[in-house]
């Protein structure tokens, strides 16, 4: 069983995608580890690579481990180096 | 309610931080404003976009200050708000205030507050330059804290 | 003028301070201000009298101004600006910002004059108490820096 | 040849004069220590002599060392320990 994973994009990755998100096909207990190789897969741009290297995974609520189970029908964010303020 | 965040889409109002940080116990109160620079790292900057994660940010936000509730105290207030959209020169990014009985607490809250937003909150800024040219700007990376 | 300096015996104003220190290369500004609390040693308080030297007092505001402008830039702006008279529980007895290019600085000089305030200024308060009494604090004695 | 100087009250001192300030006669180049003896002789309750010892004094420019000449023709004020903010 597959099921599809939305990734919503902020900051530099949004110019990789008009639609500020990016869906990946992942096994149904996939960990974020698994996420982040369908991800990579997805991505054409060797800048956008290296910036995946440097990002998180999160849901609304936390950030996400490496071996943390992507959690279903949660919102899924990829997020980059941050820098408010 | 001893915790104000926010995100906001609109200007930011250093007034009403510095209302909700007060109370008749309250002889304290420190305020850090963030504005936009017109120069950053050599580059004429005329204006920056700021991208936010609004629900993550605000989690993030509540997190943080009550770290520093139990840090330095239970008694404190505390107001944290940052700015989405583009921003030109001299706009705030960022209020956050705290206030305390004594002046201490006010102050290191404020600072825990500022540092601990600019790593961990989801935000991120692309620069506009004068030359016309944009960049996104190089931020911290962030880890799970699960 | 980078530095603004004054004893008033009317409202303090938060904005007028924040309006000052600002500037196109100012990516940050700290604001402190000082309140009337309600509670002082044990003792509730009604009002809080300020007197001071204003003549002096300005002097020492502008010397602290100067030696924080020394220590953490040229470019900075100051402001500090102390009330006198009677004042009710919540009033602000003080406005005290800096505004500067990074945030370190700012924080760190608008410690500075804070404590170099309490410390050197020629100002003194008579708490008012609910029971009807009222004292002079006890304070820091002076010495000459000559 | 002595000198009529008049010394401005602050804080806790105001108290102890209606006018907010006390008078005293100073030898012509008497220094701040002398001044402070003649101060003293003027106040007849112990807490104040008791503050002036941890009191300045002072000109409207600045605090005056025990050793400075108390100068002609400026304002002197004495000032008790201070509590600002």
């Amino acid at each position: 069983m597959s099921r599809e994973v939305e990734i919503k994009l902020f900051g530099a990755f949004r110019q990789y995608s008009p639609e500020a998100a990016i869906a990946v096909s992942l096994p149904e207990s996939a960990d974020v580890a698994t996420l982040r190789r369908a991800f990579a897969d997805k991505l054409e741009d060797d800048n956008a690579r290296a910036l995946l290297q440097s990002s998180a995974f999160a849901t609304d609520e936390a950030v996400l481990g490496e071996g943390d189970t992507v959690p279903a029908g949660a919102r899924i964010s990829i997020l980059p180096p941050v820098c408010g303020g | 309610m001893t915790i104000h965040v926010a995100t906001k889409d609109e200007v930011l109002s250093t007034e009403a931080a510095l209302a909700h940080c007060s109370a008749p116990g309250h002889g304290a109160a420190d305020l850090f404003i963030g504005r936009v620079r017109d120069l950053n790292q050599g580059r004429q900057v005329r204006a920056v976009s700021y991208d936010l994660h609004p629900v993550l940010c605000n989690n993030v936000f509540r997190e943080i200050c009550k770290e520093a509730r139990q840090e330095w105290g239970e008694s404190l207030h505390f107001w944290l708000e940052h700015r989405q959209g583009r921003l030109a020169v001299g706009e705030a990014s960022v209020v956050i205030a705290v206030s305390s009985p004594h002046r201490d607490e006010s102050f290191r809250a404020c600072r825990y507050l500022v540092e601990q937003m600019k790593h961990r909150a989801p935000i991120w800024k692309q620069e506009h330059y004068v030359d016309g040219d944009s960049e996104w700007v190089k931020g911290h990376a962030l880890c799970s804290h699960g």
